[in-house]
């Protein structure tokens, strides 16, 4: 337990950086004063620093260990990308100077589109969309105006019921009307389903690939031809495309919008929760609906092109997370085309690996072989009152993060786990010796389990009683 | 590079625990029609040396604001960040932590939010923030379908003078809900037309939107219009500029029922204007309406003090559809940044700061006055960003300003003509010096033929 | 206990970040090849990361907590100063570099020597000791070569009782014979024992002020007196200059060789050992035998100087230790004279308010009021059996750093305290209260004491065993 | 800026706390009269904005290895150092913690000093390590003194071909114990002559010196030398380039008795020549007369592996007058950058490495030597640096090449008149491209009147 920082002292010296003001003071004539104390911590600089040092200790990381969160590809995050992330020439920029001034910029985000294109096969991307959601959103957007603009009035989208939650809240907030349809026994697409919800009002089917139990749609190509037939879009969720970099490219399989997270497979920081990065990329004819400005070259400058009466307009105030872009560009051009291959056939035998160690002692719904991720159960542990939180839990003991848990919704305590490519075979073989070890102390002694974590910051904590009176505000003293 | 670690005898061992002989068989799902063949056409491995000197090539063909003296803002702004944010943020403990999902070995992250939630809700008067948004122009988008979806209606009026960028985004949000984006004019100082204002909001109007400044840096007689607004059953949605916050009455004191606003100023690099950060703050009974994470403190087993992500419930990954928002990630570390941004400013400093920007921007504006070549659009009620115009030809005017090392502001022609051809929109912030507002004054000076 | 970095991996894939070699590696024709193995550990660099952040939470540091090390001088280590000195027009200068493009370098060297002569009133500063002993060493060669210059031959340097190590062994290393005086009950300088040992022979008076246990030499006048009557120079240890900055400039009251520690006063981090700088400065009559070269400025210029025939030579191939020369630099321009002066001010306000805490619970030898640091004693503990180094190791489990131990000699069961400046006085209260809390642990179960510390990342080592068998060399692999 | 926390509040409780009323009653053993009166003479306080200005200002006016294409070496190295290294060294648990005097919370500088020491051990072949002297000049300095302490003799022999920087260090340290530093010419081919050696080793002799490769870059021949050096009773001290050891036969392979070196060029950044890093081993026999700290891996009582400062009865703290040497502060963060930068390496990134620097080198070399305007001093026995000597006036050249952005070079003519006045010495290391290479080429050509 840490004390907070307005505990550490509201009457400390700080503020001292400010530059000193050579101007007129008095004489302001500012209307509308504030009256409202403002009761921020007031403390000196080591103060802070001190502060800050001790709440990083109370953090995992990746610079710790592994991060097994399906879903989440938390790879190694390199550092060399923070730093040229950092030089100036890229983060003193304002987005409003001129073109003349900001080619380097320009360059950069032109080149990372033109990567994004080849690798998922799409005609082009737009960079703006801050996250995944936001891409999914931006996605549904392009889709709308698309059928807008053939005058065709198509108001459902289908979306599979291991999606994840954006997908479906995407697809509300952008008017739709989500239409969830069921996975077959194998965990896929079931193509009678689908047929079955496809027809003239559809619009688009959501599709993540490969889906969220890490399992390649073997029927992709049927499902596409499906989905055309009946004059509709597919729009594949992108997160998982560490298992496809090089491999497959969904533009080519006939995927008509995508979006992929910049903070994920491209392996730039996740920062505690954000920023992400979430490109959307679109086929052919889809080009013209995408965000503006786009930019374009023009004899080896490059320039902001406004011009598109079709553009969904813009769903960014200005190019998108630019320094997460710098990242990204800068991994793209580190691994190259046989690095970013090497990446997702790592990725696949680590998940691979892994899952053969783990359905020794854990239940595996969907069998293999799964691509970079798959889904564990901890349903055989029921019996002896444990649960997968219990699980996840007592894994935080043993110095190791959790998997992603109760995700995706269609797989009973589901325990969803990615190893990703930057982790070592030795690293795995730790993580599953850990988890046998815990499987076994389910048997054993349950109540290990229930108790833990144990060795953390802090022990189990109470979601409930927060969720009923939040405390969302450290008190303001009113002097 | 590569940062794959596994070496050919690890992929060996593991094929074989696997029970595959190659890597082609864990491919199988996929047809073989589907695949790539051969490499992808994006060159070859680069070593670190080779993609550093790339990228600083890249680097080196901008101009940022180490090398400009820069007067622009518009909403992002450059500001001074004191070394303790880039130390406090290069921690690997704060920069590479996923989302806290597991919250016991989350409590540095789940902490740090808890208290910019906190100095939000102090800086804006409200009651509660949430853990961030994208940006000030989706928090916006965000507050409007909150608004609409607390008072079930379609209809929202923004200002004239707001940012055409912001209104951009606004309207894509707007079109899936079917909302309705109306614009209340601004009258002859600059400040939103209250009669106007009066005459449009109606029955099936959810929300006004003040911007406090609003676009042309104008302070709004915020208590009228939040009178105004209410009185008319619709709600207020405000949105400000944080850092004029340390000297100008915040929402809380006019009862605005939701805050948001763009935080990049508060310790965040201008970026080329990403990522920014989206703030969000509203009344205690809003909250369950409330898009995005909130960060609450609670107890452990053992009693003793801890951070969780509460009223998930809420959220997309729970409610799904009918979640109050789609997003997930957001921009937490961009959070944590203002966060040691406002500790390192502190209760004096923050106030300091206001009213340093606020008396260099006035200290340019009164020099601006007495100069020939130029024209003010309105008055000296602006927190640190006026409108100029410049008489002499503006494309020229800029030109002969950058090559005495100046960004002299963001053009408004385009956005708003009736401001005029030459109307320049000029921020100052607490960086720049007496002797830069001289220069700035001297090349106006020039332009308009004196010397 | 962490595996070390060769058990990590021998055969892992690292170096990838070496510049692509675009050059023939035939026919390189290169005689005296190695043949003996190498054996280097081989981690990719996710390995390499994650090994030094475990380490590093393995350490104390001054971003954790308070370090009340006397002598050293362990205050805040502001960060802006780290990201100057990080500055590629600084960092990225080599030594041999053309004056003209280097001039921003050697002004900032031009400066800092102003700045430290005007600090400490002496006429000009050498840059070139890369820490205080080799400070030491120096202003004992220029003190050897103003002898044999003058014709003198001075072969005796005498040195008080409390002096730091170096001090002795700086003198023999320089070919003097050093020779201890006793101080007298009050701590300080006994003038009779200084006078008797003071005669022809006697070159140097080799003098820490305040001296290490905390106390200024009240008859400082004196004792130069006696020694300048002799003939003999006042050398002074400036490693405890934060108690004087502003207040007292030893060039002015008649020193006339000193060193600073621009790693303990001037705030400069100490890197777990270093790099440190020490600066020497003499006064007018000395200039002549400074290290060459001197930096000049000529008319807005600046410019090496070798000229001068009398110079000792060089200590340093180069300037010393220019980087460090940057963060003291910026920190002396951030503070300006006001600042400098309230460090010491409040270096000694801390120091005696800390004095009176722990009075109350330790023996206090010397009584106050001390200057910037104070030294207390264990002795009162030795009846429940327990020692200073049990104290010292009790802290550690509070999550405290413990202070200089056993040092200075002359104080038995020496606790050695300096606060410094930049600690508040809520830090300081801390302390107090957990030492005066072991203090009665010590009475009350001094077995908790012997067997600490208890709660670090390993118990009490054994240094016996290391010094009787070292290990010092992880254990070659002769594949 | 002010980094003191205590608040005019805290100042009156402590006064009263200790029972003075000013802080005036606490200078009371400082005689008025020795006490400043008023302030220093240094300006007042600057804000961190000011500082970094200034600062900045400063940096602008150097023209570092980032800006120029540097052949500049002699000893100091502009290597490519991946960011890990910077990394692992801002970690405050790194930079800011002190000498592990308490070693219980010390374990992650004394584990990354013993792996140091370890790698130092295996580069050099030697039994054991110490844990950094200042740099490489005075190691070489201390190893003399130990030489002279192990023989009880006060001659020591070093090459003519040894930077005279370092030369004038051993000269400074040397005449406090009154020994003789005497010289050994070259011959020819740019070698140690042997057979002037041999004649010079005489009774009095403690050590010879050997540099591999030598200050014109060439390598010795160290196995003859050796020998030579220890029939005749004298002990053989290395001094050598690190990164040569990639290739280059370490001194364990032909019995050096002690090696030392300056490691800079192992991850540190070139500094304008600080901080640097001294290195040094030596064979089992002589660890106990060795300078500096060593660290030792030990057990806890729990007998689990940690490490210790060990054979402190060497140095100063405990041993004064008598110890081994007078260091205390040594160049510790230098030795975990060497470290995480061999680790980054790895065994064949090192072979690698080095291997570059001597095919980079030898392509220049091979390319001057078909190139009008310039003489090679020396044949192609050299690791990556050589000595080339400019036919036209070396000052004209000089300019020219840093016209086209090159550094090209040490001038050699006033510290070895015997090369000539056109000598330079050229080192070439892996950052160097082929298309530098041949840019360096042109200029000679120009020079030489070839076009
Ligand atoms: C499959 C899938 N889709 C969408 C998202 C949403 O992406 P973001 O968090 O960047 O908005 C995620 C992220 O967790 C995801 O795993
Ligand atoms: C009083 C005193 N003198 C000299 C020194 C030696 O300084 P350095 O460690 O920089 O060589 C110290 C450092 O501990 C000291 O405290």
């Amino acid at each position: 337990m840490s004390t907070t920082i307005f505990e550490k002292g509201r009457d400390g010296r700080s503020g001292s950086f400010i530059p000193r003001n050579d101007c007129p003071l008095d004489d302001l004539d500012i209307p509308e004063r504030r009256t409202l104390p403002l009761d921020l911590p007031c403390v000196a600089e080591q103060a802070i620093v001190r502060h800050y040092v001790e709440l990083a200790s109370k953090n995992y990381h990746i610079d710790k260990g592994m991060y097994p969160l399906g879903s989440c590809t938390m790879k190694y995050n390199p550092i060399v990308n923070e730093e040229i992330a950092r030089l100036d020439g890229f983060a003193g920029l304002h987005p409003a100077q001129d073109e003349e001034d900001v080619q380097g910029a320009l360059e950069l985000i032109y080149e990372l589109e033109r990567a994004l294109s080849e690798i998922c096969g799409m005609e082009a991307f737009a960079l703006q969309p801050a996250a995944g959601a936001h891409g999914e959103l931006t996605g549904m957007m392009i889709a709308r105006d698309y059928f807008r603009d053939r005058g065709e009035s198509r108001t459902v989208v289908i979306v599979p019921d291991s999606a994840h939650g954006t997908n479906p809240a995407s697809v509300a907030i952008c008017g739709f009307t989500p239409r969830t349809i069921q996975s077959n026994g194998r965990g896929l697409v079931d193509l009678g389903a689908l047929r079955e919800a496809v027809g003239g009002e559809t619009a688009v089917l959501m599709l993540t690939l490969p889906n969220t139990l890490g399992l390649f749609e073997r029927d992709i190509a049927a499902v596409i031809e499906i989905v055309h037939d009946a004059g509709a879009l597919v729009y594949m969720d992108g997160a998982n495309m560490n298992a496809m970099l090089g491999i497959v490219r969904p533009g080519t399989i006939g995927v008509d919008i995508m979006h992929v997270n910049l903070h994920k497979t491209f392996s730039t920081p996740h920062g505690g929760g954000g920023p992400g990065s979430g490109p959307v990329g679109v086929r052919e004819a889809l080009v013209d609906f995408l965000p503006v400005p786009r930019i374009v070259k023009k004899g080896g400058r490059y320039t902001l092109s406004h011009e598109s009466e079709k553009s969904i307009g813009r769903v960014h105030p200005y190019f998108g997370n630019f320094n997460v872009f710098v990242k990204a560009f800068a991994y793209i051009s580190s691994l190259g085309a046989a690095g970013l291959r090497e990446v997702s056939e790592n990725a696949i035998l680590n998940a691979n690996y892994l899952l053969a160690k783990i359905a020794k002692h854990y239940d595996i719904t969907y069998s293999g072989p799964c691509m970079h991720e798959f889904v564990a159960s901890g349903r055989n542990l029921k019996k002896y009152g444990v649960k997968t939180t219990d699980v996840a839990k007592r894994l935080l003991d043993y110095g190791l993060h959790a998997p992603t848990i109760y995700f995706p919704l269609i797989v009973e305590e589901a325990l969803m786990i990615e190893p990703v490519e930057t982790e070592r075979k030795g690293d795995l073989d730790h993580f599953a010796g850990v988890m046998a070890r815990i499987a076994e102390e389910a048997r054993e002694n349950p109540d290990l389990l229930h108790d833990a974590p144990h060795d953390t910051p802090v022990r189990r904590l109470d979601e409930a009683a927060a969720a009923r009176s939040p405390d969302l505000c450290w008190p303001i003293e009113l002097e | 590079m590569s940062y794959v670690q596994n070496t050919d005898r690890d992929r060996n061992e593991m094929l074989e625990a696997i029970g595959v002989s190659s890597l082609d068989e864990l491919l199988e799902p996929i047809d073989e029609s589907l695949r790539v063949h051969g490499l992808l056409d994006l060159g070859p491995p680069m070593s670190e040396a080779a993609v550093v000197s790339r990228c600083t090539e890249l680097a080196r063909r901008n101009r940022p604001a180490g090398v400009a003296v820069g007067f622009l803002g518009g909403g992002i702004y450059d500001r001074f960040i004191p070394a303790v944010v880039r130390y406090v943020l290069s921690r690997s403990e704060f920069y590479t932590s996923y989302t806290p999902y597991q919250a016991e070995v989350s409590q540095g992250t789940l902490q740090a939010i808890y208290e910019y939630q906190s100095m939000i809700s102090r800086l804006t008067g409200m009651d509660a923030a949430n853990a961030s948004l994208y940006d000030g122009a989706t928090s916006l988008a965000e507050a409007m379908l909150m608004a609409c979806g607390i008072k079930r209606k379609g209809r929202i009026l923004v200002p004239r003078a707001l940012s055409q960028r912001i209104r951009m985004v606004l309207e894509s949000y707007a079109a899936g809900k079917r909302i309705a984006v109306e614009e209340v004019p601004f009258s002859d100082d600059g400040t939103l037309d209250a009669a106007s204002l009066a005459k449009r909001i109606d029955q099936e109007t959810a929300a006004v939107v003040l911007a406090q400044p609003n676009y042309f840096g104008i302070i709004e007689p915020a208590g009228e219009i939040a009178a105004l607004v209410h009185e008319r059953g619709a709600m207020l949605i405000a949105y400000v500029d944080p850092i004029s916050l340390g000297i100008i009455a915040p929402p809380g004191e006019y009862d605005a029922d939701i805050v948001v606003g763009e935080g990049q100023p508060l310790g965040n690099a201008m970026n080329f204007g990403g990522p920014l950060l989206g703030f969000m703050a509203t009344k205690k009974d809003y909250i369950r309406k409330c898009p995005g994470r909130l960060i609450s403190a609670t107890v452990d087993r053992d009693g003793r003090r801890g951070y969780v992500m509460t009223l998930q419930t809420r959220e997309q990954h729970i409610r799904r559809e009918k979640a109050t928002s789609n997003i997930c990630t957001n921009e937490g570390l961009c959070a944590v940044a203002a966060a040691v941004y406002l500790a390192a400013l502190g209760d004096t400093g923050f106030r300091e700061l206001a009213l340093q920007c606020a008396a260099k921007s006035r200290t340019l504006y009164r020099m601006l006055k007495e100069t020939r070549g130029c024209s003010l659009a309105f008055g000296e009620n602006f927190f640190q960003e006026f409108v100029v115009n410049i008489t002499s030809p503006l494309g020229t005017f800029l030109a002969e300003a950058k090559s005495r090392g100046i960004l002299a502001g963001i053009p408004l022609g385009n956005d708003f003509p009736e401001l005029g051809e030459g109307a320049l929109l000029v921020a100052v912030t607490e960086r720049r010096t007496r002797v830069e507002l001289e220069r700035y004054r001297d090349v106006v000076r020039q332009a308009g033929g004196e010397s």
